[in-house]
């Protein structure tokens, strides 16, 4: 792996804005990790720690009035689309302040003002929302895109290969990112996919392909960036795959290269191309003291918020049945 | 036909005698004109048949962006209207067949249904799927399929099966107004049917069920062209001296339980007659609602139904495996004279018009 | 927690105490030994966690032609199921959650369950399709789903849901046998309760309810891991003086409902508890049976079930989601005791060792 | 269009068995046509009329212990499978005898003894049912191979997609065969498909994948042999699209350029290009003249055995629910 940085030299508020998301969510997750074991959190949980590159690189470019549709593993590109903390972590604790009032958990979250779609537990099944935004965003003329982040186990589902081509022929402004980290849950991708020509068949429906194997948070940012232009412009759809690697279990706050699915050898080149130090290395020290701070505030703020914010009432579990 | 003129709307009784497709077709150009955010949608709805007539006029009207077939991808397609109805859009989603919802299912149960509610109560899925029951020349297994059971087991959705245009008009722009997925169930024999229907919108909302017409004897309740052959077993019961209550829900869920329990309270005998299978059916539920309600009333229950097989395309076990006006008298006369010899009308008698003049393939 | 020794299987109460879990796995073991067309498959059925075990060892015993995962490719997996079936296999597809069948309803519907019909009985599908339902520890909207009544709808599909470890395996090495598609529910809950289950190879078949514990004034029917929530309410009434009989059908699809009728009539009061929607569910195919059997026998009924809502992850809510022994229990009692003050069962007293237990997030 | 035989010179044999089973196809649907306006056959029907040739290349090459899975326009593979005619229309005259008993109809034909899988009115259903009963022929080392027809509207499912990389996956031996015709119902192909690059998606599961556009029977017999050939090898699936045109409307007897639609100019050079009389033209006379009498016999005894024979009983509802 190497950083192929694909996009020229980043700006320093760039590098900065990029380091504050990928240190909080790391951060956010961290503390995800730390509380669960106080079965405070209810809810399987789903850490990105280590895929976070893949959400800040393409959250980086969208606009407020732009969607994100995310999935299960949904933690990053919430935040990074800026969707609200204390809210979120209130919904992992089930609390009516919750982001979707104690009623989804840590696999459905969501933030409407932020422009974060909920996620789904149905692997998959977010993809033709999103394409759905799109559609009302172009009838709107909102001018808006969409990214639609899912995995490379989703990529099996029938509906993508559904949607690429609705959103192709409808020239709907929706990027589409796959985060390939490798496996779907436990079962590597060799055991899933004929040929790993994903982008490829991507690219067949006539819509433009990238494949980002660097790990890097400023090529995925650019590629994005180049496809969001595009996409403004009327271009229709764009495909990304990322490649990636999900550091801890599938589900839960623990690692679990003991369990013999696959070795910690794998998990080696990614940590020393975290991205996360590599961007605080490219910053003053300062600087990186500044967020950090900032950031255990923030995490700890949403914390505290989540321990004393209410329960729903139980009679709350007649509401929004029907709107 | 015309099948008997529904008392409720802004109206009753007035506006033109129009066909059920006819009165679908306006309710769609009423609302579009009213409501920029509707679009209409699903296979075919643009093409020169425009689905048996009912889209007829939308596409020159609406233009391509509000009225356009799509890909054979019924699954994906479902989701990209439940993201557009998310959105703020009012989509109406259209499948020719109800048994291709089938293939929505995962769409619309674990997602339209339950965003609200998922999501906390911070989005609404205003969206419409029309689909039409199949019946008849031969369509067989995958074509015959009325599945509204299904969805009425499932909190957050709506289910409306209108038997007549004057309730197809007002429930459809219900529907496309109502701020959740609503499965609008549509029945392809019905399309040629005519009713006086108002010329101006109106809503037929759910809550309230229809008395179609009154009886002493028994309640029976008619779901979808149910309601028809009811009507029909009303008349050949009335000359066998059996008064039969017909009752309309209109809409099943949320479904108004209260006007069949006041029913069958009265005449102590409920027959619920629905275009469907009764297993776990939409006749069990009604049947099970009544007797929670009024257990202590006697009430002798009955439902009718498909036959519980596949629905066969040979004419010989099509024509078994439909009720009809004929069997549906002869069990409501069986349940209300048991111990009368068993009693069957001529069954050249219970052919009903709209039947037979149908002829397919569609 | 052990529950009730059933009292049928050919050894009755013989046997080792086994998990729910081991059960079906020996289950699959000893049919894959005995029919070399029986195949396990489906998501994740060879990684080293087995399914919680439930498949633990067939790789190894039977090797990768005979058990292996697959794409996250639901509706096509399930096709090729259904055609190797009608080719002669015997495949068991797994699904680790109910909710996932949604995305197979075409393929099991419109396929599986009409083959042999619609192809004139030149073909059958020995399919079983494995699932599993979700419950607490915030599984939530989406892997909380029991959609039994969705496929007790429709003619041609066999549908069973085992309470406890001596019907698990006897239920799956008779659905394996069968040259029918089963849908075969089990209960996440369940995987740790203990029964005692015999070693040889039996046959727990579809047709036999089975009286799990006998009473008088009240017949409740359970369902799934409901049944072992009434034997607990059950225990709760008897301290009140109230006399439950307990019934779990075991197979919906085909269901026993004179076993149910006799003894409703014989208590004069129904309560089905499901885990599940009651609108047009288990519980009113049920309900609606009994009374069309023995309208005239005055027996007062009740459905319970899931509360008329999606399923809310935050333990507040979710406590109140579910039907439990406690609420089961207040339930009978006050349809027993109509006249008595309203009674509840200490709280404390009605958690179910196999609950408390239970820690996530699988 | 061209004839492009990429097969050398046909042997005179093949071309006499490939006559014989497009004239008979091609007989027997006229007839079908003939007799529907009688309304005797009370089913949808979907002709096959000028597409026979995909169906009937194809199916030359297969072996008894193969299979054919068809499509809701299956008449003309269901014959050249060497499915029982006389019991294909005793089935759409929903007589006992025919092929499903009176329960499928001309949308459901099958034939297990003559390997022809079952047909669906869903569109795409049949797909993954193909490989279903391929994995079984690998598992019972029958070495029998699967050919799955579908039509360019079922290519947008999907289970297509799904289908194509478990195959792939599984090298399982099903020859995929789409029957481009270029509409779905009334809809043109352009408002359907974002491109018209299917081969090459299918060739990114990693497997062969040819068009043939010149209407050839041999071309298409050629492509299948060479592919057929390669499977009970253990090559695993291979895909072939095939551009052909459906002369009749969607459904029923009649044609009907006059809906607006379509053109008749479209139809005009694959009337020029129809396979039967250019075969016609490459035999002897008197051998067109023999087979076209045995054919105009065959079919005659098959619409005389199902005017006889007699309907189903009203009680025979209810077997076959269960087996
Ligand atoms: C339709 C469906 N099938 C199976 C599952 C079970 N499941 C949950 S996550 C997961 C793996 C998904 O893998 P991928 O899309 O690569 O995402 P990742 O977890 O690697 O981020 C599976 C199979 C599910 N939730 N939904
Ligand atoms: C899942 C599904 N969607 C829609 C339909 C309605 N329908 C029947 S045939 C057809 C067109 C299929 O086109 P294609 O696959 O190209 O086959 P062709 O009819 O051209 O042979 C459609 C849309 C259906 N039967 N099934
Ligand atoms: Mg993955
Ligand atoms: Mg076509």
């Amino acid at each position: 792996m190497q950083n192929a940085v694909a996009a020229g030299t980043p700006s320093l508020e760039t590098v900065t804005r990029l380091y504050h998301q990928l240190r909080l969510i790391r951060v956010l997750e961290e503390e995800v990790a730390r509380v669960y074991p106080t079965d405070k959190i209810k809810s399987p949980v789903h850490l990105s720690i280590g895929q976070e590159f893949v959400s800040v690189g393409v959250c980086d470019v969208l606009q407020p009035r732009d969607h994100v549709s995310i999935t299960y593993r949904g933690h990053a590109a919430y935040i990074a689309k800026g969707g609200d903390m204390a809210a979120m972590v209130a919904e992992m604790y089930g609390r009516k302040a919750g982001c979707a009032q104690g009623r989804g958990g840590s696999m459905h979250l969501v933030d409407s003002k932020a422009g974060v779609i909920g996620g789904s537990a149905v692997v998959g099944t977010s993809i033709p929302i999103a394409a759905g935004f799109a559609l009302a965003d172009r009838r709107k003329g909102t001018g808006g895109v969409v990214a639609c982040f899912f995995g490379d186990g989703a990529s099996e589902e029938g509906c993508l290969a559904e949607t690429l081509n609705f959103a192709a022929l409808q020239k709907l402004p929706v990027l589409f990112v796959c985060e390939n980290n490798g496996y779907a849950i436990h079962e590597p991708r060799a055991k899933r996919w004929a040929t790993d020509r994903l982008c490829e068949r991507a690219a067949t429906y006539g819509m433009p392909a990238h494949h980002v194997t660097s790990g890097d948070v400023f090529e995925v940012r650019a590629r994005a960036e180049e496809a969001v232009r595009a996409m403004r412009g009327g271009g229709g759809p764009v495909f990304l795959e990322v490649d990636c690697y999900r550091w801890q279990e599938h589900v839960g706050p623990n690692q679990d290269y003991d369990q013999g699915y696959r070795s910690q050898a794998e998990l080696i080149p990614w940590i020393e191309d975290d991205q996360v130090p590599r961007l605080a290395r490219m910053l003053d020290a300062s600087v990186v003291e500044r967020i950090d701070a900032e950031v255990r505030l923030a995490v700890a703020a949403a914390f505290a918020f989540a321990e004393e914010t209410p329960f729903p009432d139980p009679e709350d579990l007649y509401d929004h049945v029907y709107a | 036909m015309t099948t008997s003129t529904p008392e409720k709307g802004p109206n009753p009784g007035e506006g033109r005698l129009l066909r059920y497709v006819d009165a679908l077709c306006e309710a769609f150009a009423q609302e579009m004109r009213r409501d920029e955010s509707v679009f209409v949608f699903g296979l075919d709805v643009d093409d020169h048949k425009c689905i048996q007539g009912s889209t007829r006029g939308l596409l020159q009207e609406f233009g391509a962006e509000r009225v356009f077939t799509t890909p054979l991808s019924e699954d994906a397609m479902t989701g990209v209207a439940i993201g557009a109805a998310m959105a703020g859009m009012r989509p109406v989603h259209t499948h020719i067949r109800m048994d291709f919802l089938l293939l929505c299912m995962n769409q619309l149960v674990n997602i339209a249904a339950k965003a609200r509610y998922m999501y906390g109560g911070s989005v609404s899925v205003p969206l419409v799927v029309r689909s039409m029951i199949g019946k008849s020349w031969g369509q067989g297994a995958q074509h015959s399929q009325a599945l509204h059971s299904m969805f009425m087991h499932v909190p957050g959705l709506k289910v409306v099966a209108p038997s007549n245009a004057h309730d197809v008009k007002g429930c459809m722009i219900a529907a496309i107004r109502d701020d959740n997925p609503v499965i609008f169930m549509e029945h392809r024999l019905l399309y040629p049917t005519e009713a006086y229907v108002p010329e101006a919108a109106y809503e037929v909302r759910p809550g309230k069920a229809r008395v179609v017409a009154p009886g002493e004897d028994v309640t029976v309740v008619g779901i979808s062209n149910m309601v028809v052959e009811c009507l029909r077993a009303r008349e050949l019961l009335a000359e066998a001296g059996v008064s039969a209550e017909v009752i309309d829900p209109i809409w099943l869920a949320p479904l108004d339980i209260d006007t069949i329990v006041e029913s069958a309270r009265r005449t102590k005998r409920l027959v619920v007659a629905d275009n469907g299978w009764t297993s776990c059916g939409a006749s069990a539920e009604i049947v099970a609602q009544v007797l929670e309600r009024a257990g202590d009333a006697g009430i002798a229950v009955k439902r009718i139904g498909f036959e519980p097989t596949t629905c066969p395309p040979s004419p010989v076990l099509e024509a078994k495996f439909y009720p009809n006006p004929g069997t549906v008298a002869a069990t409501i006369h069986a349940m209300v004279r048991p111990k009368d010899a068993p009693w069957t009308p001529d069954p050249e008698r219970t052919k009903l018009a709209y039947q037979t003049q149908f002829r397919g393939p569609f």
